[in-house]
Protein backbone atom coordinates (compact mmCIF):
# COMPACT_ATOMS: atom_id res chain seq x y z
CA UNK A 1 0.00 0.00 0.00
CA UNK A 2 1.20 3.73 -0.70
CA UNK A 3 -0.36 7.26 -0.61
CA UNK A 4 0.10 8.46 -4.30
CA UNK A 5 0.22 12.44 -5.34
CA UNK A 6 -0.18 13.42 -8.74
CA UNK A 7 0.64 17.40 -9.49
CA UNK A 8 0.21 19.68 -12.05
CA UNK A 9 -1.45 18.22 -15.37
CA UNK A 10 -1.06 15.09 -13.87
CA UNK A 11 -3.70 15.62 -11.57
CA UNK A 12 -5.62 16.98 -14.29
CA UNK A 13 -5.61 13.58 -16.45
CA UNK A 14 -6.16 11.57 -13.74
CA UNK A 15 -9.28 13.67 -12.51
CA UNK A 16 -7.52 12.79 -8.75
CA UNK A 17 -4.53 14.09 -6.46
CA UNK A 18 -3.91 12.08 -3.90
CA UNK A 19 -5.19 8.35 -3.31
CA UNK A 20 -3.75 4.72 -1.42
CA UNK A 21 -2.66 2.30 -3.95
CA UNK A 22 -1.98 -1.43 -2.90
CA UNK A 23 1.42 -1.90 -4.37
CA UNK A 24 4.57 -3.41 -2.51
CA UNK A 25 7.19 -1.88 -5.47
CA UNK A 26 7.27 1.22 -7.95
CA UNK A 27 7.31 -0.77 -10.61
CA UNK A 28 3.65 -2.61 -9.48
CA UNK A 29 2.37 0.53 -8.49
CA UNK A 30 3.13 2.11 -11.95
CA UNK A 31 1.12 -1.36 -13.59
CA UNK A 32 -1.63 -1.19 -10.92
CA UNK A 33 -2.52 2.36 -12.19
CA UNK A 34 -1.84 1.58 -15.94
CA UNK A 35 -4.98 -1.22 -15.18
CA UNK A 36 -7.46 1.54 -13.92
CA UNK A 37 -5.86 3.97 -16.57
CA UNK A 38 -3.78 3.71 -19.56
CA UNK A 39 -3.71 7.33 -19.85
CA UNK A 40 -2.56 8.10 -16.69
CA UNK A 41 0.13 5.64 -16.84
CA UNK A 42 1.31 7.11 -20.27
CA UNK A 43 1.39 10.19 -18.81
CA UNK A 44 3.61 8.90 -16.04
CA UNK A 45 5.81 7.11 -18.11
CA UNK A 46 6.88 9.76 -19.88
CA UNK A 47 10.95 10.84 -19.49
CA UNK A 48 9.75 14.56 -18.14
CA UNK A 49 8.17 12.94 -15.09
CA UNK A 50 10.13 12.56 -12.02
CA UNK A 51 9.28 10.25 -8.91
CA UNK A 52 9.89 11.40 -5.54
CA UNK A 53 9.15 8.36 -3.00
CA UNK A 54 8.93 9.90 0.70
CA UNK A 55 10.04 13.28 -1.04
CA UNK A 56 13.30 12.38 -1.93
CA UNK A 57 13.58 12.23 -5.90
CA UNK A 58 14.94 8.41 -7.54
CA UNK A 59 15.43 6.98 -10.99
CA UNK A 60 13.85 3.60 -11.32
CA UNK A 61 12.90 0.95 -8.80
CA UNK A 62 11.82 1.28 -5.39
CA UNK A 63 10.64 -0.90 -2.93
CA UNK A 64 7.04 0.85 -0.99
CA UNK A 65 5.96 0.13 2.82
CA UNK A 66 2.56 0.64 4.07
CA UNK A 67 3.48 4.08 4.78
CA UNK A 68 5.70 5.19 1.71
CA UNK A 69 4.26 8.72 -0.08
CA UNK A 70 4.57 8.40 -4.11
CA UNK A 71 4.56 11.58 -6.00
CA UNK A 72 4.77 12.23 -9.92
CA UNK A 73 6.31 15.65 -10.41
CA UNK A 74 5.60 16.72 -14.12
CA UNK A 75 8.11 19.44 -15.55
CA UNK A 76 8.33 22.11 -12.92
CA UNK A 77 7.00 25.68 -13.83
CA UNK A 78 9.05 27.42 -11.45
CA UNK A 79 7.53 29.81 -8.98
CA UNK B 1 16.86 31.71 6.85
CA UNK B 2 13.55 31.39 6.52
CA UNK B 3 11.97 29.85 3.71
CA UNK B 4 7.68 30.15 3.82
CA UNK B 5 4.98 28.95 1.41
CA UNK B 6 1.67 30.46 1.74
CA UNK B 7 -1.49 30.93 0.78
CA UNK B 8 -1.94 33.84 2.50
CA UNK B 9 -1.39 37.05 0.45
CA UNK B 10 1.50 39.01 1.77
CA UNK B 11 2.84 42.42 1.74
CA UNK B 12 5.93 42.79 0.71
CA UNK B 13 6.97 45.75 2.32
CA UNK B 14 6.22 44.26 5.64
CA UNK B 15 8.57 41.56 5.38
CA UNK B 16 11.36 44.28 4.06
CA UNK B 17 10.67 46.13 7.04
CA UNK B 18 10.85 43.06 9.64
CA UNK B 19 14.10 41.94 7.62
CA UNK B 20 15.67 45.17 8.08
CA UNK B 21 15.35 45.34 11.78
CA UNK B 22 18.69 45.34 14.49
CA UNK B 23 20.67 44.91 12.14
CA UNK B 24 23.93 46.66 13.14
CA UNK B 25 26.56 44.77 10.88
CA UNK B 26 24.80 45.07 7.98
CA UNK B 27 25.62 47.11 5.09
CA UNK B 28 23.17 45.77 2.01
CA UNK B 29 20.15 44.46 2.03
CA UNK B 30 18.40 43.41 -1.48
CA UNK B 31 14.75 42.43 -2.13
CA UNK B 32 12.67 40.75 -5.01
CA UNK B 33 9.24 41.24 -5.22
CA UNK B 34 7.27 39.18 -7.78
CA UNK B 35 3.94 40.28 -8.65
CA UNK B 36 0.90 38.48 -10.65
CA UNK B 37 0.27 40.70 -14.15
CA UNK B 38 -2.76 41.25 -15.58
CA UNK B 39 -1.58 40.79 -19.21
CA UNK B 40 -3.98 43.15 -20.42
CA UNK B 41 -6.99 40.72 -19.00
CA UNK B 42 -5.68 38.10 -20.74
CA UNK B 43 -4.74 36.65 -17.16
CA UNK B 44 -7.24 36.03 -14.60
CA UNK B 45 -5.54 34.15 -11.78
CA UNK B 46 -2.46 32.50 -11.46
CA UNK B 47 -2.17 28.96 -9.38
CA UNK B 48 0.41 27.54 -7.75
CA UNK B 49 0.72 24.54 -6.63
CA UNK B 50 3.30 23.13 -4.56
CA UNK B 51 4.67 19.79 -2.93
CA UNK B 52 4.35 20.68 0.89
CA UNK B 53 7.59 19.36 2.41
CA UNK B 54 9.45 18.51 -0.68
CA UNK B 55 8.86 22.27 -2.43
CA UNK B 56 10.21 23.77 0.69
CA UNK B 57 13.24 21.38 1.62
CA UNK B 58 14.17 22.23 -2.28
CA UNK B 59 14.49 26.14 -1.43
CA UNK B 60 15.86 26.01 1.75
CA UNK B 61 18.75 23.92 0.43
CA UNK B 62 18.74 26.58 -2.41
CA UNK B 63 18.92 29.23 0.00
CA UNK B 64 21.51 27.83 2.31
CA UNK B 65 23.47 27.31 -0.92
CA UNK B 66 23.44 30.79 -1.91
CA UNK B 67 24.07 31.93 1.57
CA UNK B 68 27.53 29.81 1.41
CA UNK B 69 27.98 30.85 -1.88
CA UNK B 70 27.96 34.79 -1.62
CA UNK B 71 28.68 34.78 2.21
CA UNK B 72 25.35 36.36 3.04
CA UNK B 73 24.42 37.16 7.22
CA UNK B 74 20.35 36.09 6.09
CA UNK B 75 18.55 35.61 3.41
CA UNK B 76 14.12 35.22 3.29
CA UNK B 77 12.32 33.36 1.04
CA UNK B 78 8.36 33.70 1.02
CA UNK B 79 5.94 32.23 -1.96
CA UNK B 80 2.54 32.08 -2.59
CA UNK B 81 0.44 28.89 -3.04
CA UNK B 82 -2.92 28.37 -4.55
CA UNK B 83 -4.78 31.06 -6.39
CA UNK B 84 -2.95 34.43 -6.73
CA UNK B 85 -5.21 37.50 -8.43
CA UNK B 86 -3.10 40.31 -10.63
CA UNK B 87 -1.50 42.56 -8.79
CA UNK B 88 -0.49 40.52 -5.90
CA UNK B 89 2.63 39.66 -4.83
CA UNK B 90 3.61 36.12 -5.74
CA UNK B 91 7.52 35.90 -4.38
CA UNK B 92 9.66 38.16 -1.70
CA UNK B 93 13.10 36.96 -1.93
CA UNK B 94 15.30 39.18 0.71
CA UNK B 95 19.25 39.14 1.12
CA UNK B 96 21.47 40.34 3.49
CA UNK B 97 25.24 41.20 3.52
CA UNK B 98 27.74 43.29 4.32
CA UNK B 99 28.02 44.66 1.08
CA UNK B 100 25.90 45.37 -1.98
CA UNK B 101 27.30 43.03 -5.32
CA UNK B 102 26.95 39.63 -1.96
CA UNK B 103 23.39 41.10 -1.83
CA UNK B 104 22.31 41.93 -5.51
CA UNK B 105 23.60 38.69 -7.24
CA UNK B 106 22.73 36.27 -4.31
CA UNK B 107 18.96 38.08 -4.44
CA UNK B 108 19.26 37.81 -8.24
CA UNK B 109 20.41 34.05 -8.51
CA UNK B 110 17.96 32.85 -5.96
CA UNK B 111 15.20 34.42 -8.04
CA UNK B 112 17.01 33.34 -11.44
CA UNK B 113 16.58 29.77 -9.75
CA UNK B 114 13.00 30.23 -8.38
CA UNK B 115 11.58 31.02 -11.73
CA UNK B 116 13.28 28.04 -13.83
CA UNK B 117 13.65 24.97 -11.39
CA UNK B 118 11.83 25.36 -8.07
CA UNK B 119 9.20 22.55 -8.10
CA UNK B 120 6.00 24.47 -8.36
CA UNK B 121 3.34 24.04 -11.18
CA UNK B 122 1.76 27.01 -12.31
CA UNK B 123 -1.54 28.01 -14.35
CA UNK B 124 -2.80 30.57 -15.97
CA UNK B 125 -6.37 31.21 -15.63
CA UNK B 126 -7.95 33.53 -18.34
CA UNK B 127 -11.24 34.14 -19.78
CA UNK B 128 -10.01 31.69 -22.75
CA UNK B 129 -9.29 28.54 -20.00
CA UNK B 130 -6.50 27.09 -18.25
CA UNK B 131 -2.74 26.36 -19.19
CA UNK B 132 0.17 25.05 -17.81
CA UNK B 133 2.82 26.63 -17.72
CA UNK B 134 6.81 26.11 -18.19
CA UNK B 135 9.49 28.08 -17.47
CA UNK B 136 10.42 30.50 -20.37
CA UNK B 137 13.37 30.32 -22.13
CA UNK B 138 14.36 33.54 -20.91
CA UNK B 139 14.36 31.43 -17.54
CA UNK B 140 16.82 28.45 -18.40
CA UNK B 141 19.26 31.26 -19.90
CA UNK B 142 19.03 33.62 -16.86
CA UNK B 143 19.56 30.17 -14.80
CA UNK B 144 22.13 28.93 -16.51
CA UNK B 145 24.00 31.72 -15.72
CA UNK B 146 25.01 30.49 -12.57
CA UNK B 147 26.05 27.11 -13.39
CA UNK B 148 29.34 25.81 -13.38
CA UNK B 149 32.11 26.74 -10.62
CA UNK B 150 31.25 29.55 -8.65
CA UNK B 151 33.27 32.65 -9.22
CA UNK C 1 9.62 58.13 -10.90
CA UNK C 2 10.76 60.26 -7.56
CA UNK C 3 13.85 61.46 -5.88
CA UNK C 4 13.68 62.72 -2.62
CA UNK C 5 16.21 63.65 -0.04
CA UNK C 6 15.55 63.83 3.38
CA UNK C 7 17.13 64.28 6.94
CA UNK C 8 14.49 61.89 8.67
CA UNK C 9 14.87 58.66 9.18
CA UNK C 10 12.71 56.30 7.02
CA UNK C 11 11.36 52.69 6.81
CA UNK C 12 12.38 50.90 3.53
CA UNK C 13 9.71 48.24 4.39
CA UNK C 14 7.13 51.31 3.98
CA UNK C 15 8.57 52.40 1.00
CA UNK C 16 8.09 49.36 -0.99
CA UNK C 17 4.90 48.46 0.46
CA UNK C 18 3.62 52.28 -1.34
CA UNK C 19 5.93 51.42 -4.33
CA UNK C 20 4.47 47.80 -4.94
CA UNK C 21 0.84 49.22 -4.48
CA UNK C 22 -1.89 48.99 -7.58
CA UNK C 23 0.70 48.20 -10.09
CA UNK C 24 -1.58 45.56 -12.41
CA UNK C 25 1.14 45.17 -15.14
CA UNK C 26 4.42 45.31 -13.17
CA UNK C 27 6.13 41.75 -12.88
CA UNK C 28 9.14 42.65 -10.99
CA UNK C 29 10.59 45.11 -8.56
CA UNK C 30 13.53 45.02 -7.34
CA UNK C 31 14.60 47.04 -4.27
CA UNK C 32 18.00 48.22 -2.47
CA UNK C 33 18.91 49.14 1.12
CA UNK C 34 21.78 50.57 2.56
CA UNK C 35 22.31 50.64 6.33
CA UNK C 36 24.92 52.25 8.29
CA UNK C 37 27.23 49.22 9.30
CA UNK C 38 28.29 50.02 13.30
CA UNK C 39 31.75 48.37 12.02
CA UNK C 40 32.16 46.48 15.46
CA UNK C 41 31.75 50.31 17.31
CA UNK C 42 34.54 51.84 15.05
CA UNK C 43 32.12 54.19 13.72
CA UNK C 44 29.09 55.73 16.04
CA UNK C 45 28.14 58.29 12.54
CA UNK C 46 27.25 58.83 9.68
CA UNK C 47 27.43 62.25 8.01
CA UNK C 48 25.85 62.96 5.00
CA UNK C 49 25.90 66.20 2.99
CA UNK C 50 24.49 67.59 0.44
CA UNK C 51 24.26 69.91 -1.84
CA UNK C 52 20.24 70.95 -2.82
CA UNK C 53 19.09 71.58 -6.14
CA UNK C 54 22.19 69.92 -7.25
CA UNK C 55 22.34 66.68 -5.63
CA UNK C 56 18.70 65.67 -6.03
CA UNK C 57 18.79 67.20 -10.06
CA UNK C 58 21.66 64.80 -10.40
CA UNK C 59 20.43 62.04 -8.67
CA UNK C 60 17.14 62.41 -10.96
CA UNK C 61 18.89 62.83 -14.27
CA UNK C 62 20.72 59.44 -13.71
CA UNK C 63 17.04 58.04 -12.79
CA UNK C 64 15.71 59.10 -16.26
CA UNK C 65 18.52 57.80 -17.79
CA UNK C 66 18.20 54.49 -16.02
CA UNK C 67 14.42 54.17 -16.92
CA UNK C 68 15.53 54.77 -20.82
CA UNK C 69 18.12 52.32 -20.72
CA UNK C 70 16.14 49.57 -18.95
CA UNK C 71 12.72 50.05 -20.18
CA UNK C 72 11.44 50.84 -16.52
CA UNK C 73 8.00 50.98 -15.39
CA UNK C 74 9.07 53.38 -12.07
CA UNK C 75 11.76 54.09 -10.17
CA UNK C 76 12.30 55.72 -6.67
CA UNK C 77 15.37 56.49 -4.45
CA UNK C 78 15.02 58.02 -1.43
CA UNK C 79 18.44 59.36 0.13
CA UNK C 80 19.17 60.20 4.01
CA UNK C 81 21.35 63.14 4.52
CA UNK C 82 22.86 64.67 8.05
CA UNK C 83 23.51 62.52 10.82
CA UNK C 84 22.94 58.90 10.34
CA UNK C 85 23.08 56.14 13.23
CA UNK C 86 23.77 52.20 12.66
CA UNK C 87 21.71 50.12 11.55
CA UNK C 88 19.92 53.31 10.46
CA UNK C 89 18.62 52.99 6.56
CA UNK C 90 21.00 55.66 4.37
CA UNK C 91 19.32 55.07 0.81
CA UNK C 92 16.21 53.15 -0.31
CA UNK C 93 16.28 52.57 -4.70
CA UNK C 94 13.49 50.40 -6.02
CA UNK C 95 12.62 49.76 -9.74
CA UNK C 96 9.71 48.46 -11.34
CA UNK C 97 9.45 46.96 -14.66
CA UNK C 98 7.38 43.88 -16.40
CA UNK C 99 10.32 41.55 -16.09
CA UNK C 100 13.07 40.50 -13.76
CA UNK C 101 16.22 41.16 -15.77
CA UNK C 102 15.38 45.28 -16.21
CA UNK C 103 14.23 45.49 -12.46
CA UNK C 104 17.22 43.86 -11.12
CA UNK C 105 19.95 45.49 -13.67
CA UNK C 106 18.40 48.64 -12.97
CA UNK C 107 18.60 48.90 -9.08
CA UNK C 108 22.42 47.59 -9.79
CA UNK C 109 23.12 49.98 -11.59
CA UNK C 110 21.73 52.65 -9.92
CA UNK C 111 23.51 51.52 -6.42
CA UNK C 112 26.62 51.66 -8.41
CA UNK C 113 26.24 55.00 -9.57
CA UNK C 114 24.96 56.49 -6.38
CA UNK C 115 27.56 54.83 -4.01
CA UNK C 116 30.40 56.11 -6.41
CA UNK C 117 29.84 58.54 -8.39
CA UNK C 118 26.20 60.84 -6.54
CA UNK C 119 27.14 64.53 -4.99
CA UNK C 120 27.63 63.58 -1.62
CA UNK C 121 30.22 64.58 0.61
CA UNK C 122 30.45 61.50 3.70
CA UNK C 123 31.85 62.11 7.15
CA UNK C 124 32.32 58.85 9.34
CA UNK C 125 32.59 59.95 12.95
CA UNK C 126 33.88 57.71 14.95
CA UNK C 127 35.89 57.59 18.93
CA UNK C 128 38.93 58.65 16.98
CA UNK C 129 37.61 61.22 15.21
CA UNK C 130 36.03 62.12 11.74
CA UNK C 131 36.75 61.82 8.34
CA UNK C 132 35.23 62.15 4.72
CA UNK C 133 35.21 59.17 2.85
CA UNK C 134 35.74 58.80 -1.11
CA UNK C 135 34.58 56.37 -2.87
CA UNK C 136 36.61 52.71 -2.77
CA UNK C 137 38.45 50.80 -5.54
CA UNK C 138 35.34 48.73 -5.41
CA UNK C 139 32.90 51.25 -5.95
CA UNK C 140 34.63 52.35 -8.62
CA UNK C 141 35.16 49.24 -10.56
CA UNK C 142 31.91 48.60 -10.43
CA UNK C 143 30.42 51.59 -11.26
CA UNK C 144 32.77 51.41 -14.14
CA UNK C 145 30.79 47.88 -15.57
CA UNK C 146 27.96 50.25 -16.55
CA UNK C 147 30.21 52.68 -18.79
CA UNK C 148 30.24 52.67 -22.88
CA UNK C 149 27.24 51.42 -24.89
CA UNK C 150 24.51 50.14 -22.74
CA UNK C 151 23.73 46.71 -23.73
CA UNK D 1 28.53 89.82 -4.80
CA UNK D 2 27.83 86.06 -5.25
CA UNK D 3 27.33 83.39 -2.30
CA UNK D 4 29.87 80.99 -2.11
CA UNK D 5 29.36 77.25 -0.84
CA UNK D 6 31.87 75.42 0.33
CA UNK D 7 31.28 71.75 0.93
CA UNK D 8 32.89 68.56 2.60
CA UNK D 9 36.57 68.94 3.63
CA UNK D 10 36.87 72.16 1.96
CA UNK D 11 33.78 73.84 4.53
CA UNK D 12 36.36 72.25 7.50
CA UNK D 13 39.54 73.95 6.31
CA UNK D 14 37.36 77.50 5.78
CA UNK D 15 35.61 77.47 9.29
CA UNK D 16 32.33 78.54 7.42
CA UNK D 17 30.34 77.17 4.96
CA UNK D 18 28.57 79.78 2.65
CA UNK D 19 28.95 83.41 2.70
CA UNK D 20 28.79 86.49 0.46
CA UNK D 21 32.29 87.69 -1.59
CA UNK D 22 31.70 90.39 -3.54
CA UNK D 23 33.24 89.19 -7.13
CA UNK D 24 31.78 90.09 -10.90
CA UNK D 25 33.79 86.95 -12.17
CA UNK D 26 34.89 83.61 -10.63
CA UNK D 27 39.00 84.48 -10.92
CA UNK D 28 38.05 87.99 -8.64
CA UNK D 29 36.22 85.58 -6.45
CA UNK D 30 39.36 83.19 -6.12
CA UNK D 31 41.53 86.29 -5.86
CA UNK D 32 39.00 87.42 -2.75
CA UNK D 33 39.05 84.33 -1.02
CA UNK D 34 42.82 83.75 -1.53
CA UNK D 35 43.56 87.05 0.16
CA UNK D 36 41.03 85.87 2.99
CA UNK D 37 42.80 82.62 3.43
CA UNK D 38 45.66 81.41 1.59
CA UNK D 39 44.97 77.95 2.65
CA UNK D 40 41.53 77.44 1.90
CA UNK D 41 42.40 79.37 -1.37
CA UNK D 42 45.43 76.45 -2.20
CA UNK D 43 42.51 74.03 -1.53
CA UNK D 44 40.09 75.19 -4.08
CA UNK D 45 42.43 75.26 -6.92
CA UNK D 46 43.03 71.35 -6.60
CA UNK D 47 42.41 69.82 -9.99
CA UNK D 48 39.70 67.46 -8.02
CA UNK D 49 37.78 70.08 -6.35
CA UNK D 50 34.98 71.10 -8.78
CA UNK D 51 32.82 74.30 -9.12
CA UNK D 52 29.40 74.89 -10.14
CA UNK D 53 27.62 78.42 -10.99
CA UNK D 54 23.99 78.65 -10.51
CA UNK D 55 23.98 74.72 -9.99
CA UNK D 56 25.58 73.94 -13.29
CA UNK D 57 29.35 72.84 -13.42
CA UNK D 58 31.64 74.58 -15.04
CA UNK D 59 35.58 74.76 -16.13
CA UNK D 60 37.60 77.77 -16.37
CA UNK D 61 36.04 81.12 -15.60
CA UNK D 62 32.47 82.45 -15.85
CA UNK D 63 30.91 85.97 -15.20
CA UNK D 64 28.59 86.36 -11.66
CA UNK D 65 26.00 88.60 -11.35
CA UNK D 66 24.55 89.68 -7.78
CA UNK D 67 22.78 86.40 -7.39
CA UNK D 68 24.94 84.07 -8.38
CA UNK D 69 25.70 80.82 -6.43
CA UNK D 70 29.01 79.30 -6.45
CA UNK D 71 29.72 76.33 -5.28
CA UNK D 72 33.18 74.36 -4.32
CA UNK D 73 32.99 70.94 -4.66
CA UNK D 74 35.13 68.51 -3.73
CA UNK D 75 35.87 65.03 -4.69
CA UNK D 76 32.29 63.20 -4.29
CA UNK D 77 32.03 60.36 -1.88
CA UNK D 78 28.79 58.90 -2.92
CA UNK D 79 25.73 58.10 -0.79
Amino acid sequence: MARVLLFGRLADIAGWRERDVAAGTLSELRATLAALDPDLAEALSGPSVQVAVDKALLRGEATLSATSEVAFLPPMSGG
Amino acid sequence: MSVTLQAEPFDPGALLTAFAAGRAETGAIASFTGLARAEQGTTTTLELEAYPGFTDAAIAEMVAAAVGRFGLQDALVVHRIGPIAPGEAIVFVATAAAHRRAAFEACDHLMDWLKSRAPFWKKEVGPGGARWIEPTQQDRTDAARWDGDPK
